[in-house]
């Protein structure tokens, strides 16, 4: 268990190495951020001074060098344009993408589980079908689509709610929330709902195709043979051998999310690190770009780790003896 | 008198011996193993061991085995699951690296031999695997998987020459000719293993191993199988390598047997030598747990305890956990071969102490 | 009364000095003061500044405005003046270049300053208008004296906290989403204004902008989306906002290079003047303007707009377009058969851009020219047409912060020399212009000065160095209910805005 | 001669008495899918000889055409079908050719990655060992990337690498390598599973008792074998590929708009979609909607099909 | 026959087993009949695919489409059971009928202790605390020959060899003590030498609780060691029923006497084994008539078009003309040796 813990956090250093490697030197290409900081009567000079004064002309492993001490440090440097530092600004859009991406994991697991058990357990039922229409629709609507869809609906023809931001937010020390205000969670729900609607649908796919794999499993039909009711079966013995696979794919789609949640934050105007990076990227505002760049590498590996930690809770197998189950006949 | 007692009896009195140990096809041996050995190194990860303090964990699949096999017989293995069997018959056509030891086809020690060398030879063993559903290729037509052979190693030329050849191939196995353009799941367990049949002897071996070839077939499909390969044995002057857990059948097609327990090989001896005059104290336990029809409401005598695991098996006889008539030294020492018979051996301190009286 | 409102972009710091961003300046305004200010007519006035005289052409002297606070209560005098002035022009200081005529600056007393430049200028006022006040002591006490410089991983407390003059007070901020203005009951000005509270969101996407508005969720929007004007006008409650802004668009054609960079030309077309104009004569602007930007754009013939001192309406005349005769040209040219050239567009910085690059490319097209069409987001953009990588790109020219035609004959139409011609990588180089341009410099006669500039610009308008397209409409949109004076540098003033 | 047709005919034959054909038959949903697939694939290739117009002849473009409604709507012109966008641009056209560089950029990408991710997963199982685990743990880091995301970065990079005038002609295929590079993993991750499942059979076993290669083993053994799978993740990642493409068209960085995608047809249109220009946004999602949902029922037929266990 | 005396614990009568396929409906299992008696154990033999884990399948209510009953009876104790409904049937699971399956490494839920599986299988069928319960799975374990029983019912399955995961496994089946138990291959995953325990944990147990027991297997020596009776199925059909020794030495079908003849045995030396021709047709491709018509070297005209019922001859019922023939002739069916195998064994397998 340690030296498994150890592995993964080895891993993860490695990942998150390779990580800033690849951000780091890719920021040499992305574009030249200069222009955007001079106004446009800016010289000749001005324009060189500058380039030097970010360091663009120092060689690539110095600034590399340079780049993972400071970021070991937690100091990422200071945005370009926002002019503060990069590490306060991800602290302080962490919260909003995070809530997000949260509550669209907790929907997508509080919808999607129940509706793939469901139609796992009644293949042939008519709602089961409906499900599975839904749910290929669900992941054949692009979620940008999705998201301008819900605006020109709820905001713009019915004015329920709110088409951008995350309305009021009240600070909790340094994490501001949303959740606590009706303009905020109001503010919150079409952007869950865009981010979560592919999630569900995999999840829901996900369920209902491990569950059928499992309830052919010989431990199932022998649970059937000592007339344990269905409940029990169904979700005392099947589900809980179903999550086990549901547990990973959620650890990784939650980085998937917070991925996708760039696309939805910039549809909603969701002001979380999404949005930051997009801006960004078109700023070119190189500190933001690599950190959250680690940043999300970052969330990664500590989802990855929890979730192989979790494995060893969930699984007997795993917490007995590590090296023994390969020898079975 | 005991019930296996009454059948060795029984048996020794019924029928005459088809063939006596004198007149043996052949006094060369074909196959000379000596000392073979392969261990599977299963350890954890360094990490593992460094931090949790584990020992490297090796499997001794095979364990310092050594046996012939002779011109023209059939050689058995038996043993519970995960005695080593398949490794030893992984071993003896390449398909598995030796640890140390020596396996001689012919007088040639293939088990040094380079890729080459052993190409060469590689068209005289081959090999007859358990399943007949995972050991044809589903995507192949069943004539592909006959030509195989022929094209890989550049026996014949001319689609033509190979067309008949895997014709007279599928009428010698008892299939039709035109069944190659069939696919395998088009066929039975037992056309499935003719067909691998075919595929062995495409090649014009002199010497086939077959891995419990039956175990997957229904008794009546066996008695086809195990009759073919005897007519084939005879047609084609065979040697076999034959692996099985089932005694009955293990008696029914070989001349000589080897009983292997934990990687290694506690006796070995004719069939009639090993079914009647069984020696160690294994071999005598695996022949009462045989379940025999004649007998029926019999009670067999289950050998008491279970196979240990092969990662940490006893010390000195490994058997002795199980033993009845285990001592102090067989707990310390491992017993060594003793050629008290022909062509065979026992490996017991019982045996060669005389602390065991040899049965009938 | 409170205004909502929603730009495009963030204000970037609430460090006047920390950057030379033009939105986030105007913004600015609103918390700090500079000596002199715009009014709604675009004319210079004092503001903290009540008077100034020119003792010598390189030497300025500015009577200060007494009984002014800071928010904080400090009083303003002459010595915040002269730390700011010097915060503002010091060697690390991001907006220095808004400031390249001063030298020095000294108190004479708590009421009076001087400004030292370094040569003869005329400019120096409207230089002024972008540099704001900042108090000495608040500085002091909070170690911002020093400017603040983001590149250098510099950020200090006038980053994120304020402490101005002017008619509003920051409340809360918070980056990218949110920051409001309470008003300044101590404004020393009188206001003419009935806010008590503002609130900016950015909003990037056009599309959820206008929503935004549409649900009522802001109460005035700035870029609006030209194919929404319609429906903003249309819609009850609304009102649209247009004027014709000073940006003006043009597309600079790159003469340096020996050989384009699209297509397997082995000579450089665009270093004939009858190309040139054969690619003037193509576009039909007409067509552009009424389509693309619904008749809501001003097409020009010279590179600045009507309210930039040195236009002259009698050179505001396009050649016409005429495709028949652009045929005829490129075949005097030798080109009968027209070339491939590269346009390189920005897709993000000016309306509708990119589809104006591929209307033109289309016109083109039609007398023979092939036109590959590369938009890029601005920053690549830039990055590639300012170090020549561009045959034909698309620019754009405010003549921002300030606000005159020197700006863009000094940047775009100047051979590259010294701190001019930064903008002119394609190499235009006309000697007469050029001496002109010297000239205006340092005139002090502004009568003498203006003419100059027209004779640069008809000099120049001859050899045709790039292509003028249009003025580039400002289109804001707001509540029925609100009353805000709009002008074409597009800076947003709500100290005029009034809310029934 | 005779030989051959019989033996085609005999393949056929069993085509068409297999199960999946079978299957295939009774799923009239699954027929539908794939009509609109076919349909689809058809008139992206056939998009030069049947769409009415060329939209990337800019010199046939006419600003005086922008922004008609579709031929039905009033002010429509029956010349544009499904009117025109602001550069006027007939929009059937343009989905035409826009589906076909969708389709290319999915399709091309998903070679790419089968390949690639075929390739490693092979190596991995059959190889094991170390070159097992580093693959596996590139696969894995790759993984953990979400696709979009390394999606935008190779775009990055491919913009400021090469050099400006090669970018216009490289988008595409800058396409398809990031969204090559970011879906291989699972063509491996099958492979190497079901490699690792096969190679122990027992005709694996047979081939290498004959001495054949381990090169030889996987291509004409092993492979035939994990085919079914790869197909099943290919049609799912096409879909994929496919949203990937549109979403970095949406994001900007996709294919440019002189040579639309649907993505970047949606993104334009979305503009407009306050406007009352609906139509520039609603038939090219409509079009992307429904080739991705065909391309999935496909996938999750197949899935199915080739699964007996859910039989 | 003694199995009359009492009301049998299990009746089949004429079951009728249907898949639906794309091609039609398969008869899977035609007309099967069985009785057991209380504490007798039932074996049934047959090659693989006869219909023997169908049966039992059937008759623990597990089956599943596409497959089902589509005539005959089950009674348990009397009682009609196939027409029960899925709760009834599931209540009768466990309690009254127990089933052990074949693979002991697979029937155990991973995820759970083996006290956590015994004791919701107790609970869920008889009123008890879960100290009681616990109580009774450890007795259970103990009885199964499980050593230290009291510690290891807080293990996992993974921490047991296959053996005792099969000695689980019958814990399991025989917790609630179950008037009949159905055993699918109970061994067959399992050494030789294992084996031989497991069947005698089986049969004590069974003897001492009175629990009838249907045991399936193709192990003819699991049979003959292990049961009272045996049913001999083929093609989903019985071929023959009859107790153990009888149908084992005086079999009256031939496919039953081609399959103990078939058998290698150790008593005798044979250079070759008696061998029944072809294989087993496909359910799709049944033939009319006998199911064994083509493969028997006794078939005459009758066999090819008239399907035998089961025909009581000496202790055991057989179904076949042959019996019928020569008990109107009171001849034994079968010269006392053997008919001598078929000459040409290539021309063995192409039925
Ligand atoms: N590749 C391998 N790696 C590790 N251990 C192995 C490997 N192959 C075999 N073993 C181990 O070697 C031992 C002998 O295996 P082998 O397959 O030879 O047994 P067997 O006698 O053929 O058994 P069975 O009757 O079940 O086929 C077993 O304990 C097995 O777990
Ligand atoms: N789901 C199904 N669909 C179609 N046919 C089926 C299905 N399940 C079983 N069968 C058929 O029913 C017949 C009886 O199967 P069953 O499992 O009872 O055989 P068995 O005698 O137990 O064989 P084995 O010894 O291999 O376990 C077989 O021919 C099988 O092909
Ligand atoms: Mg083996
Ligand atoms: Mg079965
Ligand atoms: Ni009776």
């Amino acid at each position: 268990m340690i030296a498994f813990l150890i592995r993964r956090l080895l891993q993860g250093a490695m990942v998150m190495l390779a990580v800033a490697f690849i951000a780091f030197s890719m920021f040499r290409f992305v574009g030249d951020p200069v222009t955007n900081m001079l106004p446009q009567d800016a010289t000749l000079e001005q324009r060189a001074e500058l380039q030097e004064r970010l360091g663009l002309n120092a060689s690539l492993p110095v600034q590399f060098g340079n780049f993972v001490t400071n970021a070991v440090q937690g100091n990422f440097g200071v945005s370009y344009r926002n002019q503060r530092p990069v590490s306060d600004l991800i602290a302080e859009r962490l919260p909003a993408t995070l809530e997000m991406v949260f509550a669209a994991v907790v929907m997508s697991l509080v919808i999607g589980i129940p509706m793939g058990v469901y139609t796992a357990l009644r293949r042939d039922s008519w709602l089961s079908h409906l499900f599975q229409a839904l749910s290929l629709t669900g992941i054949s609507v692009p979620t940008f689509v999705t998201g301008i869809l819900l605006i020109l609906v709820f905001s713009v023809w019915l004015n329920w709610l709110p088409s951008f931001g995350r309305g009021e937010v009240v600070e909790l020390g340094w994490w501001s929330t949303g959740l606590l205000t009706v303009s905020g969670v109001k503010a919150l729900i079409m952007p869950v709902i865009t981010l979560s609607l592919f999630q569900i649908t995999l999840i829901m796919r996900l369920v209902r195709a491990e569950m059928l794999e499992v309830l052919k499993t010989d431990y199932i039909r022998f649970a059937r043979a000592r007339g344990l009711t269905n409940r029990v079966v169904n979700f005392g013995h099947a589900l809980r051998n179903t999550l086990m696979p549901v547990i990973t794919i959620t650890g990784l789609q939650i980085g998937a999310l917070i991925a996708f949640a760039i696309i939805t934050e910039t549809v909603f105007q969701w002001p979380g690190m999404g949005l930051l990076f997009m801006q960004a990227v078109s700023f070119v505002d190189i500190p933001v770009m690599s950190a959250y760049l680690v940043m999300v590498s970052l969330i990664f590996v500590v989802i990855n780790t929890i979730v192989d930690m979790l494995y060893f809770v969930v699984d007997p197998r795993l917490r007995v003896d590590t090296g023994q189950n390969k020898t079975g006949a | 008198m005991n019930m296996t007692q009454e059948i060795y009896s029984a048996s020794a009195t019924q029928t005459r011996p088809r063939e006596d140990v004198s007149d043996m096809p052949s006094v060369t041996p074909v196959f000379r193993i000596a000392n073979l050995k392969r261990h599977f190194d299963v350890s954890p990860p360094l990490l593992n061991r460094l931090l949790e303090r584990k020992e490297r964990q090796v499997v001794k699949a095979v364990d310092g085995v050594s046996f012939d096999i002779y011109r023209g017989e059939t050689f058995s293995l038996v043993g519970e699951s995960g005695c080593g069997k398949s490794t030893i018959a992984k071993l003896v056509v390449g398909l598995n690296d030796t640890t140390s030891g020596n396996i001689e086809f012919e007088g040639e020690d293939i088990a040094t031999h380079s890729r080459q060398d052993m190409d060469a030879i590689r068209h005289r063993l081959q090999m007859i695997f358990q399943d007949p559903y995972a050991s044809l290729n589903p995507r192949w037509r069943v004539r592909n998987i006959i030509a195989e052979p022929l094209t890989v190693f550049g026996l014949l030329d001319g689609q033509k020459a190979i067309d008949e050849r895997v014709a007279t191939l599928l009428e010698c196995v008892g299939l039709n000719a035109q069944d190659g353009e069939k696919y395998p799941h088009e066929f039975s367990g037992g056309q499935r293993q003719r067909i691998s049949i075919a595929r062995a002897l495409a090649s014009n071996p002199e010497f086939i191993v077959c891995d419990e070839p039956t175990s997957a077939l229904d008794v009546s499909v066996q008695a086809q199988i195990l009759n073919l390969m005897k007519d084939l044995q005879r047609e084609f002057a065979l040697t076999y390598l034959f692996i099985s857990h089932d005694l009955s059948v293990v008696y029914h097609i070989s001349d000589r047997i080897g009983v292997m327990y934990l990687g290694r090989l506690v006796e070995v001896g004719t069939k009639h030598e090993l079914f009647r005059r069984p020696q160690h104290p294994y071999t005598r336990m695996l022949l009462d747990s045989i379940p025999d029809l004649k007998m029926t409401g019999r009670a067999r005598t289950p050998v008491g305890g279970e196979v240990p695991s092969p990662l940490d098996p006893p010390s000195g006889c490994a058997f002795h956990p199980r033993c009845p008539h285990a001592n102090a030294r067989c707990k310390r020492e491992a017993p060594r071969p003793l050629h008290n018979v022909e062509r065979g051996f026992v490996a017991c301190h019982a045996v060669e102490e005389g602390r065991l009286i040899t049965r009938a | 009364n409170t205004i909502t409102w929603a730009d495009t972009s963030d204000v970037y710091s609430m460090d006047p000095h920390g950057q030379a961003i033009s939105p986030t300046l105007a913004f600015l305004h609103h918390i700090y003061e500079p000596l002199v200010r715009y009014n709604k007519d675009l004319e210079i006035e004092p503001a903290l500044a009540t008077g100034w005289e020119v003792i010598r052409p390189d030497l300025w002297r500015f009577s200060l405005r007494e009984g002014v606070t800071f928010h904080n209560g400090n009083s303003f005098d002459a010595d915040d003046v002269v730390a700011s002035i010097k915060r503002a022009t010091h060697q690390d200081s991001p907006i220095r270049g808004n400031l390249p005529a001063v030298s020095d600056v000294r108190k004479v007393d708590d009421n009076t300053v001087e400004i030292q430049l370094n040569g003869s200028y005329p400019l120096l006022l409207n230089d002024l208008t972008n540099v704001y006040i900042l108090d000495k002591e608040w500085m002091t006490e909070h170690g911002t004296l020093n400017p603040v410089d983001p590149t250098q991983g510099d950020q200090s407390y006038s980053t994120t906290h304020t402490n101005g003059t002017g008619p509003f007070v920051l409340d809360t901020r918070r980056p990218d989403a949110e920051t409001v203005l309470t008003v300044n009951d101590q404004w020393w000005d009188e206001a003419q204004h009935n806010l008590t509270r503002i609130e900016f969101t950015p909003i990037a996407s056009d599309a959820t902008r206008v929503s935004a508005l549409l649900s009522g969720q802001i109460d005035m929007m700035l870029g609006v989306p030209l194919q929404d004007v319609s429906r903003l006008e249309n819609a009850p409650g609304y009102r649209v906002l247009e004027t014709s802004g000073l940006r003006t668009i043009m597309l600079a054609l790159n003469q340096t290079p020996d050989s384009l960079h699209e297509g397997d030309l082995d000579s450089n077309p665009l270093r004939d003047q009858r190309v040139r104009k054969a690619l003037y004569q193509s576009i039909n602007m007409e067509l552009i303007r009424d389509r693309l930007m619904r008749g809501k754009s001003r097409n020009t013939a010279l590179p600045v707009a009507p309210a930039v001192p040195g236009y002259d309406a009698s050179l505001d005349e396009r050649f016409p377009y005429d495709p028949e005769a652009a045929q005829q040209l490129l075949a005097e040219a030798g080109y009968p058969n027209g070339f491939t050239v590269g346009l390189d567009c920005p897709n993000d910085r000016y309306v509708s851009d990119e589809e104006i690059c591929q209307a033109i490319a289309a016109m083109w097209a039609r007398v023979g020219i092939e036109t590959r069409v590369n938009a890029r987001n601005s920053s690549n953009h830039w990055q590639v047409a300012l170090n020549g990588g561009s045959d034909i790109w698309m620019t754009g020219w405010a003549t921002l912060p300030m606000l005159d035609s020197f700006s863009l004959l000094s940047q775009i139409l100047s051979s590259p020399h010294d701190s001019y011609g930064a903008w002119n990588p394609g190499s235009y180089h006309n000697p007469e212009v050029d001496s002109l341009i010297e000239k205006i410099a340092v005139a002090q006669d502004e009568q003498e000065r203006l003419a100059m500039i027209s004779q640069a610009f008809e000099l120049s308008q001859a050899d045709i160095p790039m292509l003028p397209l249009h003025q580039q409409p400002l289109i804001w949109a707001a509540n029925d209910n609100i009353q805000i004076p709009q002008t074409p540098d597009g800076k947003v003033r709500l100290w005029y805005t009034t809310v029934e | 001669m005779s030989t051959t047709t019989q033996r085609l005919g005999n393949s056929l034959y069993r085509f068409i008495d297999s199960d999946l054909f079978y299957s295939f038959r009774r799923s009239p949903v699954t027929i539908v899918a794939s009509v609109v697939v076919v349909t689809l694939i058809l008139a992206a290739i056939l998009a030069p000889w049947i769409a009415p117009h060329d939209p990337f002849d800019v010199s046939t473009l006419s600003l005086l055409n922008s922004e008609l409604p579709p031929a039905w709507v009033s002010g429509g012109d029956s010349a544009f079908l499904l009117g025109t966008d602001g550069q006027g641009r007939d929009v059937l056209s343009a989905i035409l050719y826009g589906a076909r560089i969708s389709i290319l950029v999915g399709l091309a990408s998903v070679a790419f990655a089968m390949v690639l991710g075929v390739c490693l997963g092979l190596l991995a199982a059959y190889v094991g060992g170390a070159v097992d685990a580093t693959i596996m743990r590139i696969a894995d880091i790759m993984i953990s990337f979400p696709p979009i995301l390394v999606a935008l970065l190779i775009n990055g990079v491919a913009r400021g690498v090469l050099p400006p005038e090669m970018q216009h002609d490289a988008v595409i295929f800058v396409l398809i390598l990031a969204i090559g590079l970011t879906t291989w993993v699972q063509y491996a991750r099958t492979v190497r599973g079901s490699t690792l499942v096969e190679k122990n059979r027992e005709y694996v076993l047979a081939a290498r008792v004959i001495g054949l290669r381990s090169r030889a083993i996987m291509a004409r053994h092993i492979l035939p074998n994990v085919v079914g799978p790869i197909l099943v993740v290919a049609t799912v990642n096409l879909a994929i590929a496919i949203l990937i493409e549109a979403a970095l068209s949406f994001l900007g960085v996709g294919m440019p708009p002189t040579e639309p995608s649907l993505g970047t047809l949606i993104r334009i249109g979305n503009e407009f979609l306050f406007s009352g220009v609906w139509w520039v946004v609603i038939f090219p999602s409509m079009v992307l909607v429904l080739l991705v949902l065909s391309v999935n029922l496909l996938g999750d037929w197949l899935r199915d099909a080739l699964n007996p266990k859910l039989r | 026959m003694t199995a009359h005396e009492t009301t049998p614990v299990l009746e089949v009568s004429d079951l009728h087993i249907e898949f639906d396929t794309r091609r039609g409906a398969l008869k899977a299992i035609d007309g099967v009949s069985l009785q057991i008696a209380p504490g007798e154990i039932l074996g049934v033999v047959g090659e693989s695919g006869a219909g023997k884990s169908l049966t039992g399948t059937a008759i623990t209510g597990l089956l599943e489409t596409p497959g089902r009953i589509s005539a005959g009876q089950i009674r348990l104790e009397g009682k009609r059971i196939d027409n029960l409904s899925q709760e009834e049937m599931r209540r009768l699971r466990g309690r009254d009928i127990g089933a052990i399956f074949q693979d002991p490494l697979t029937s155990l839920n991973p995820l759970y202790t083996i006290g956590h599986q015994l004791v919701e299988t107790i609970r869920t069928h008889l009123p008890m605390s879960k100290k009681e319960a616990r109580r009774r799975a450890i007795r259970m374990l103990e009885e199964v020959g499980l050593p230290a029983p009291e510690t290891r019912i807080d293990q996992y399955p993974h921490q047991f060899s296959g053996g005792m995961r099969q000695r689980v496994v019958i814990a399991l089946a025989l917790c609630v003590e179950p008037r009949l138990v159905i055993a699918d291959e109970p061994t067959t995953a399992l050494d030789v030498s294992v084996q031989a325990q497991i069947i005698a944990v089986l049969k004590r147990l069974c003897r001492e609780k009175g629990t009838a027991v249907m045991l399936v297997t193709h192990d003819m020596g699991v049979i003959a060691e292990a049961a009272d009776r045996v049913a001999v199925m083929y093609a989903g059909r019985l071929a023959e029923v009859g107790p153990v020794t009888d149908v084992i030495k005086h079999a009256k079908h031939p496919y039953t006497r081609g399959l103990m003849n078939s058998i290698p045995t150790i008593l005798n030396d044979v250079d070759r084994l008696e061998q029944i021709e072809g294989s087993m047709p496909r359910l799709a491709s049944i033939p009319d008539g006998c199911a064994f018509n083509p493969r028997c070297p006794r078939a005459f005209s009758r066999c090819r078009t008239e399907r035998p019922d089961l025909i009581a001859v000496e202790n055991s019922d057989a179904a076949c003309w042959l019996v019928e023939e020569t008990a109107m002739t009171d001849r034994s069916p079968w010269p006392t040796s053997a008919p001598s195998p078929t000459a040409d064994h290539r021309r063995g397998a192409n039925a």
